[in-house]
């Protein structure tokens, strides 16, 4: 894996040269960012991300465990407390809901973790310390022979540095 | 019997030390603890024991005169509970709360663990048996030389049967003079007159032949005379609802007795014998109002009403100076309204008090100690110092006797006193006989060894005389036992029958000794000439009798069944007094006379007279044990020596006082809450009218919330709701098939019970013996005594800081309820026993969120101890407040709190867990009962059969108040009571429990022309 | 810059925000300055370790207490039957009640996108933690037989028994170990881009090293943060219906129970508003101080102050409301018990405790409505003490003289906590202290990323909605610029 | 070329060991009287929860296969009580000498089978002399909150190898059944017999 990273000081030249960037067709672009920004959000032209699939299964999951623990448990020892039925449903939604939110969230955690590749033993290429403080980044990952043209729209739009990276 | 028992019946009684200290690791390894534990068998078995099975063997109680009849529950060799022997004629099974407590006294933990002889430097020291009897022998030798064994003194503790006799015989071959039989709680006044009037000391009072009952100051149901026959009497005659007898009581101060009348008429101490001499109409009426502060009306109206209804039971019990003329005339009066031989039965005579000393001559022998003229006494069980009055000064005449031997089990405060302890075993390790009733002779052996190293007096009387060669040849019999079965009538053989049953027939041999001349008592003056601005009446405690039972502990926490205190000395002020001096209830008063003070809490009570204080005798103190000494204030200490000039009794209410406020303060040892019901139906009563319209169907409305109303479905074959609820299906739709074992037609068939209890309040007196008796069936510990305090209450090392906090243990208790009296006049007290109520839907279970209680399906709400985690949840929700928490380690000998110091921890019921530390306990129904009738049924395969056994507190109870059984089946009797028309279930209507307890209405009888309600 | 191709029509449209968050932050300009300023806070200071040691010693005063319970009984402490839960079980609502309002602020008002929530919120959740982290304790040292907690948890053992679940007790554990749970995950969720700025701005290698594993990798890649966002939005939506749930089941505890002044079907949303007011209560206690040593005021600009301000205001006036409810449903539901236990309340033995809860709560608030206090700090504080003291002393009011006035009057009682009771309690507010101490001075206690978020970004060309006018409702921030003391 | 490696933590570790620790809480029900390991010594444990498999070191090596095998005694004459008490009993030191005091410690060789000398009786008979009990240590035993009563489990005809294995082959008698609550209620609830089975409810044995 080898390709480009340049680093910007201002957003709008990120912007440009990111659109410039998908013209030239150059490879693979990933963007480093200190804040979330919609524009680079919308450059990238992204499916919507499938963490709230992890969250849906978890939830569904937790509140059927939360009413089959207790139920099975009612069932194991029949024994009558203040005259109520003994397997009774009311008490045992509220384990229900929250086991829901407890196994939902930890999923939802999980999902992150995994759609997002962390936690990461390495760095990889690409990345410089500036981008978690001031500075956009975008890396291009794209073969020798189209390094020299990245590099030059990297600069023309403003990149105060470009390097590549192996 | 005398081997070491095997540990499994004894391993049990340390229980929950386990949870509590070594918890962390028992939750790991599941409870099974691997301390290296031996099993110990006998030497030589027992033949008639069953390792964890007990024995029980008929005895005579000795905690008071009467005499009743027990029995000694005995298992691998320790006595651990006495029950009431139902074949005996004086309490038929049941037993008072001091006979129960017998078997702390046994093992209490401040005995003399054997002889003790004052050394040359003037400490008691511990000696041997041989030694002890050698100096006694040669004190006796010296005296017996020195020809004054004319003049030696025996005081012993008065007890019917043959020993009197035996002492006597002793006596006189030694050439001493017949002993001294004392008894201070008994009344001698009455007794004298009683022998005067008919012949004998105590003539049969039938309670349940009369039609009305005037008490004029005898507390039949306190202390005075047999109380738990008496009490019997008085409860099945109020078991008569409609056609019981209505009672007046007449009194300066409202005892537990007077807490039982229909009507207190209050009056001045030492106008009693006015009032009866207006009774009976030898008085006028006007001089009986004046001298008693009573109204004219209200006597009149009590001598009509006397005069009119037939027959009628007349009592006086008033200790005054003219107590005498007072019985001998309430005893005319008794027989102008033909009550002898109805209601006062004198050929059913209860002998138990024959030959009691009169206070006067145990005076005068004090009087011959200070001369000088006693060369030797010799006490056994009575306690001169701390019953006389400190003025008589008993100590001091005490100095004056060269040698005095004491053969007291206890350090009290005469054996502190003496030179030689020669310490009796007490009355469970030894053997003799009473003499309760005419030709009834109850039999008294041992349950079991010797706890100490103790011997019979009367043993080591016999041994002396053989030692002495002179009289050797009159004691041939080897031990006391021998000498009894040979005196017995009928020798051995109905001797051994009469042991089977407890009680034989015959009479026992009477003293040869002649009657000591009676001494010439000093009159005292009339209680109105003395000086003083209030009287002073001084009553024995219902629980501590003559003080005896101060050391120990379950009498201690037993609180006052009227005013409910405990661990403390009170002293009882009328509300409006009170309000004139600006007292309020725990200012400490100054309680003074011209021979002395005491210093005590103020109690503020409506029922006491206004121009009287009252303080219970029996406390106060200075030795006896850690559980008796510095608890409290002895009232002795201020009466004069007075005495009844006829009878020589001594007169208890012969001073005034001058009464002032120290200012200091101190809370009130109360397990009184709110002394009011707030109109929250706890404790129910009905006017006789009531009643009547209740029968003949006028009142509707009341009957509806009653169990047994068609108002809730249950399942086919379980009768009342109360038995329905067991299956928890009164309130909930849960199908009949979900029920799994709750379901009657469940293999186990347990469903198809409903343990249940119904209490009476017609019969109930509020004399708490079912309290004591729960504490000694469920190993209740005591939590208030001094070495328990916690120095994070309000008192520091003083006794009764955990109650102050509301902290005591009784699984049942006894609430007592003023009704009425706001404004001054009279008023009602209603006792209501209440326990755990077991409900249908008991609110205490839902929460719990570990299973530690929960509802069993023969209709339980179990406490499972090892699995309680501590929440209280259970607790804050009982409507009830029947639950009780371990705040401290009482039941873990390590802790400072352990509530059973070395050796009462023998007393423990090895059916029953002891709890630890930080586990909720509570009423179990002595479901361990439960367990072993059904156990024994198995056993016989059969079923259990109906009334086969019952609860502690039912099975105590001397006014048959508590039943117990299975509602589910017919055949039981509370299954009939259960539906009774007076029955009401306790907050029912508020919260919808279903408890398994019902409550009967209590039937009040007004004064015919002033119907006041209920 | 004729040579720069223009970007797209729509890459303008989403031209970033820049006067609202120039009305946000005024005194923040860049990127770099949210990063330095942050990372200067985290300097252990004397006055920090003061505090930090203060702490530590209440906190083994209330453990050295605790374990003389334990050994001696709970009998140590100033139960009086029937008063079965005393101090602890008070205090246990109190510190979990706390914790709510770090969750409206972090997870609610994120889903209502409330701008003022960005700067607080990281305190306000850090406080939700260590809040839940001290109530958590108390079941467990009121328990009578502590060391058997674990029996409260269904786990399978080889007694096969189970909790009962139809206790109030067991919904307690599954309400405030997921609470727990939840609320910490949501903590650190947050902290990952934090950390990941720290990992690259510290310079003190130990710290680096540190934040570098914390950070997990972090590496602010477009991706991540769109699976981040996502994440981040259903971790609030789950927080949200958990919050109510929490302390409705805290309030389960006593509204399932038949006890007087307990059994109310009110208590579900009085609890609930009451936990979010004595949280934020909670929050001005500590936002404020920080904010001034901290240096932080034109982070937490009083606008944001005022704000919350405004929400304890209305949250004060649910409570009122709730209080007077509670005494006219007694009055009007006619049960004399109930009613009994009413009087008892507001003239028993506790009368002053119920007046203090009252003035605290429902009075001193009121001072809100003016916009001059709204916007004192110096009043702000003090008045956020009084509440945090009215709070404690609402619960107190709710539990014991309802235990001590039940139905059956033969056992009404009198309560006095003891030593034992009220060094416990100290030593609560000694380990809740202590983390809180430990955190602020560890971790950014202002979300680095998420103010970033409303700074304006460094642009080549002037936007072309610059200098719009739109500054008009807003008042001035606290004036006191950046830089001063650089 | 700026490459950085970073370590994560990576936790769960503490998560195995929670597992580890319920599982091993667990194995007490799970364990079957057959899969015990015979003799521990004097404080060998099994795996679990209990002292399963224990076979401490008895004064007196009494061999219950000697007397109930080759001599065919019934459990019942020494253990008098266990049909008609909860304790099933100790034999008193009596009941031994009652059969000891002609069967001493030295048996001469007689019809075929060679001498013997029996450690085990010479010290009962030592015992006897002086008159001390013999101090057995206890090898079953429930915690005391637990109320077990042996005569309904006889009544009801569960045999005595049933709970305490097969003692008459015992030279050295062991805890055999873990005694755990999960094992009680397995057989109340009928999985060893149905014939056997009990209520199940707490209060059957903890009062």
């Amino acid at each position: 894996m080898q390709g480009i990273v340049g680093v910007f000081r201002e957003l709008d030249a990120t912007v440009d040269a990111v659109h410039a960037l998908k013209k030239l067709r150059a490879g693979n672009i990933d963007i480093y960012t200190p804040a979330p920004r919609h524009e680079l959000e919308h450059i990238l032209t992204h499916r919507a991300s499938i963490v709230r699939l992890y969250t849906l299964l978890g939830g569904l999951a937790g509140a059927t465990f939360g009413y089959w623990i207790p139920i099975w448990i009612s069932d194991y020892w029949p024994l009558v407390v203040g005259g109520k039925p003994v397997p009774s449903w009311v008490p045992y939604t509220i384990i229900s809901f929250e086991l829901m939110v407890l196994i939902g969230s930890l999923a939802t955690v999980a999902g992150l973790f995994i759609t997002a590749r962390i936690p990461r033993i390495t760095m990889t290429v690409g990345y410089d310390e500036r981008f978690s403080n001031a500075n956009f980044g975008v890396w291009v990952e794209c073969p020798p022979d189209k390094q020299a043209d990245v590099t030059e729209t990297l600069k023309q739009h403003g990149a105060t540095e470009v390097r590549g990276e192996r | 019997m005398s081997e070491n028992p095997t540990p499994s019946g004894v391993r049990r009684r340390e229980f929950l030390k386990i949870l509590g200290a070594g918890g962390v690791a028992t939750a790991a390894i599941g409870c099974s603890s691997d301390r290296v534990e031996k099993l110990i068998p006998y030497l030589n078995h027992p033949d008639e024991t069953v390792p964890m099975v007990s024995n029980y063997y008929a005895s005579t109680c000795r905690e008071c005169s009467a005499g009743c009849g027990v029995l000694l529950e005995t298992r691998d060799g320790r006595t651990f509970k006495l029950e009431g022997n139902p074949d005996h004629p004086l309490n038929r099974g049941a037993l008072c709360a001091r006979g129960q407590a017998a078997v702390q006294g046994l093992y209490n933990p401040d005995r003399y663990r054997g002889p003790m002889v004052r050394n040359a430097s003037g400490q008691l020291v511990p000696t041997t048996w041989d030694a002890a009897l050698k100096l006694m022998a040669q004190k006796l030798g010296a005296v017996q030389a020195g020809g004054r064994a004319g003049s030696a003194l025996f005081l012993n503790r008065h007890e019917s049967g043959s020993f009197p006799a035996f002492l006597d015989e002793w006596l006189a071959a030694y050439g001493m003079p017949a002993h001294l039989s004392v008894d201070p709680l008994a009344d001698n006044a009455v007794i004298a007159a009683n022998r005067q009037s008919y012949g004998v000391s105590w003539p049969w009072l039938a309670f349940s032949a009369a039609k009305l009952i005037v008490s004029i100051g005898a507390d039949f149901l306190d202390a005075w005379g047999a109380n738990v026959p008496q009490q019997l009497e008085f409860a099945d005659a109020r078991a008569r609802l409609a056609d019981a007898p209505r009672f007046v009581y007449v009194g300066p101060r409202r005892s537990l007795t007077g807490c039982n009348a229909d009507q207190w008429i209050a009056c001045r101490p030492g106008s009693e014998l006015a009032i009866a001499n207006a009774l009976s109409g030898k008085g006028s009426l006007d001089e009986a109002a004046t001298a008693s502060d009573v109204p004219v009306a209200t006597l009149q109206a009590l001598r009509a009403e006397l005069t009119g209804t037939r027959p009628s039971l007349v009592l006086s019990g008033a200790s005054g100076t003219d107590a005498m003329e007072l019985a001998l005339a309430v005893n005319e009066l008794n027989r102008q309204l033909g009550a002898v031989g109805t209601t006062v039965l004198p050929d059913r005579a209860i002998t138990s008090f024959d030959g009691i000393a009169t206070d006067a001559d145990v005076n005068a022998a004090i009087d011959a100690m200070r001369a000088g003229q006693v060369p030797l006494l010799m006490i056994r069980g009575a306690n001169p110092v701390f019953t006389t009055p400190r003025y008589v000064a008993v100590a001091d005449a005490l100095r004056k006797v060269p040698f005095k031997v004491s053969f007291s089990s206890y350090p009290d405060e005469t054996s502190e006193l003496c030179d030689l302890v020669l310490p009796d075993h007490h009355a469970i390790e030894s053997w003799g006989d009473a003499q309760p009733m005419a030709n009834v002779i109850s039999v008294q052996q041992p349950g079991m060894a010797p706890v100490y190293d103790t011997r019979q007096t009367a043993d080591v009387l016999i041994t002396l005389a053989k030692a002495n060669p002179g009289i050797a040849s009159k004691f041939a019999a080897p031990n006391y036992m021998r000498w009894l079965i040979d005196r017995y009538p009928g020798g051995s053989t109905s001797f051994t029958l009469a042991l089977e049953k407890g009680v034989g027939t015959g009479t026992v041999a009477a003293s040869p000794a002649p009657r000591r001349p009676p001494a010439t008592p000093k009159s005292a003056p009339s209680i109105s000439q003395t000086a003083g601005d209030m009287y002073l009446v001084v009553y024995p405690s219902a629980s501590l009798g003559d003080g005896s039972g101060a050391n120990k502990p379950w009498l201690q926490e037993f609180p006052d069944p009227v005013t409910k205190i405990c661990w403390q000395s009170w002293v009882e002020i009328n509300q409006q007094t009170a309000v004139k001096l600006g007292v309020d209830t725990g200012d400490i008063l100054r309680v003074k006379t011209a021979q002395g003070a005491v210093e005590a809490p103020a109690y503020v009570f409506m029922g006491i007279h206004k121009d009287t204080v009252a303080i219970p005798f029996g406390l106060g103190h200075t030795a006896y044990g850690r559980y008796a000494a510095g608890i409290g204030v002895n009232p002795a200490d201020v009466l004069p020596v007075g005495f009844d000039a006829k009878s020589g009794a001594f007169a208890w209410t012969a001073t005034k006082v001058t009464v002032t406020k120290t200012g200091a303060y101190t809370p009130i040892v109360t397990t009184e809450g709110s002394a009011r019901q707030h109109g929250r139906g706890i404790a129910q009563a009905l006017t006789v009218q009531e009643l009547a319209d209740l029968a003949a169907g006028r009142e509707k409305e009341k009957v509806e919330a009653m169990p047994g109303m068609p108002n809730t479905e249950y399942l086919p074959g379980l009768r009342s709701p109360m038995a329905a609820d067991a299956q928890g299906v009164v309130s909930s739709d849960i199908k009949h098939k979900e029920q799994g074992m709750y379901s009657p037609d469940h293999w186990s068939g347990m469903a198809k019970r409903r343990w249940a209890m119904t209490v009476d309040l017609a019969r109930c007196t509020g004399c708490q013996a079912c309290v004591t008796a729960c504490y000694a069936e469920n190993n209740i510990p005591t939590v208030a005594a001094p070495y328990q305090e916690v120095h994070t209450a309000f008192l520091h090392g003083v006794a009764g800081g955990n109650i102050l906090k509301g902290r005591e243990m009784n699984w049942i208790r006894l609430e007592r309820y003023w009704e009425g009296g706001e404004d001054g006049g009279d008023f009602e007290a209603r006792f209501v026993p209440m326990l755990c109520q077991h409900c249908g839907n008991a609110p205490c279970e839902p929460v719990c969120p570990v299973y530690a209680t929960y509802h069993s399906p023969d209709g339980l709400n179990v406490q499972v101890y090892n699995r309680c985690v501590g929440t209280r949840y259970c607790s804050n929700n009982c409507p009830y407040k029947v639950r009780y928490f371990n705040w401290f380690g009482y039941g873990e000998p390590a802790r400072p709190q352990y509530a059973w110091p070395e050796r009462l921890s023998w007393q423990l019921n090895p059916d029953v867990t002891v709890r630890g530390k930080g586990v909720m306990e509570k009423c179990s129904f002595c479901v361990q009962r439960i367990r072993e009738a059904e156990h024994r049924a198995k056993a016989e395969g059969r079923a259990v059969r109906p009334d086969e056994f019952t609860t502690s507190c039912a099975q105590a109870c001397p006014s048959r108040a508590i039943t117990f059984g299975d509602a589910a089946d017919n055949d039981w009797t509370v299954a009939k009571l259960a539906l009774d028309q007076r029955g009401y279930h306790v907050f029912q209507e508020q919260l919808n429990t279903f408890p398994a307890v019902v409550y009967l209405k209590k039937v009040n009888h007004p004064a015919p022309a002033a119907s006041a309600g209920a | 810059m004729a040579t720069v191709t223009r970007p797209d029509e729509d890459v303008l449209r989403l031209g970033p925000n820049i006067p609202h968050a120039n009305i946000q932050l005024p005194g923040v300009a860049e990127y770099e300055q949210v990063t330095r300023e942050i990372q200067r806070t985290l300097y252990p200071t004397k006055l920090w370790f003061a505090g930090l040691s203060f702490a530590i010693l209440c906190m083994l005063i209330g453990a050295a207490t605790w374990a003389w319970q334990v050994y001696m009984g709970l009998g140590v402490a100033g139960y009086s039957p029937p008063v079965m839960w005393g101090v602890y079980i008070v205090t246990f609502v109190f510190w979990v009640g706390i914790g709510h309002a770090g969750t409206l602020i972090s997870a609610i008002l994120y889903l209502f996108r409330a701008g003022f929530r960005t700067t607080i919120y990281r305190c306000a959740e850090a406080m939700t933690v260590f809040a839940i982290m001290t109530a958590g304790l108390f079941p467990i040292l009121h328990l009578g037989r502590p060391w058997k907690f674990f029996w409260l948890i269904p786990y399978p053992s080889w007694r096969l028994i189970w909790p009962q679940f139809k206790s109030p007790l067991v919904w307690d554990v599954f309400a405030i170990l997921t609470y727990l749970t939840v609320s910490s995950t949501f903590l650190y969720i947050g902290l990952l881009p934090d950390f990941a700025a720290l990992r690259d701005a510290e310079p003190r290698p130990l710290r680096k090293h540190i934040y570098g594993v914390l950070s997990l990798g972090w590496r602010n890649s477009e991706m991540e943060w769109r699976h981040f966002a996502r994440a981040y939005l259903f971790l609030a939506a789950f927080s949200t219906p958990l919050v109510l749930s929490v302390h409705s089941t805290v309030s389960f505890d006593f509204a399932m129970a038949d006890t007087p002044g307990w059994h109310a079907t009110l208590f579900a949303p009085y609890f609930v508003a009451g936990a979010i007011f004595s949280g934020i209560g909670m929050v001005f206690t500590i936002i404020i101080p920080i904010r001034r040593w901290f240096h932080l005021k034109h982070y937490v600009t009083l606008n944001h102050l005022d704000a919350a301000a405004k929400l304890c205001l209305f949250t004060s006036l649910v409570v009122g409301t709730a209080y007077l409810t509670e005494f006219f449903i007694g009055w009007i539901g006619g049960n004399s018990i109930e009613q009994s236990y009413w009087w008892n309340r507001v003239f028993g033995q506790w009368w002053w405790a119920a007046w203090v809860m009252l003035t605290c709560n429902c009075v001193l608030p009121l001072t809100l409505f003016v916009q001059k206090l709204r916007r004192n700090t110096t009043w702000l504080f003090t008045l956020s003490i009084f509440i945090n003291l009215g709070m404690w002393f609402e619960r107190f009011v709710i539990f014991d003289p309802s235990l001590s006035h039940e139905f059956e009057p033969w056992q009404w009682t009198r309560y006095a906590p003891t030593y034992v009771d009220w060094a416990i309690l100290l030593g609560s507010f000694g380990w809740f202290t202590m983390w809180f101490m430990l955190f602020i001075k560890n971790f950014p206690v202002v979300a680095i990323s998420e103010v970033k978020e409303i700074v304006p970004p460094r642009l080549r060309t002037p936007h072309p909605m610059e200098g719009i006018e739109v500054t008009g409702m807003h008042l001035e921030f606290e004036p006191e610029t950046p830089g001063e003391r650089d | 070329m700026t490459k950085r490696r970073k370590r994560v933590v990576v936790p769960g570790l503490a998560a195995l060991a929670v597992v580890a620790v319920l599982l091993s809480a667990y194995t007490g029900a799970t364990q079957q009287p057959d899969t015990v390991i015979k003799d521990r010594g004097s404080w060998g444990y099994s795996a679990g929860s209990s002292p399963q498999g224990r076979s401490p070191i008895q004064p007196i090596a009494f061999p219950h296969p000697t007397h109930v095998q080759t001599l065919g005694m019934n459990c019942l004459y020494c253990h008098f009580s266990a049909n008609k008490s909860p304790d099933p009993g100790m034999p008193a030191v009596g009941t031994c000498m009652g059969c000891h005091l002609v069967i001493g410690p030295n048996r001469p060789a007689m019809n075929g089978r060679p001498a013997r000398k029996s450690e085990g009786i010479a010290t009962l008979q030592k015992y006897w002399a002086q008159k001390k009990p013999v101090p057995w240590v206890r090898i079953h035993h429930v915690p005391d909150y637990v109320n077990f009563a042996h005569m309904p489990h006889i009544n009801a005809g569960v045999t005595c190898q049933t709970c305490h294995g097969q003692v008459q082959q015992m030279n050295r008698v062991y805890q055999y059944a873990s005694l755990n609550m999960g094992w009680c209620i397995n057989c109340h609830v009928g999985n060893v017999n149905p014939k056997w089975k009990a209520r199940y409810d707490c209060s059957v044995c903890h009062y």
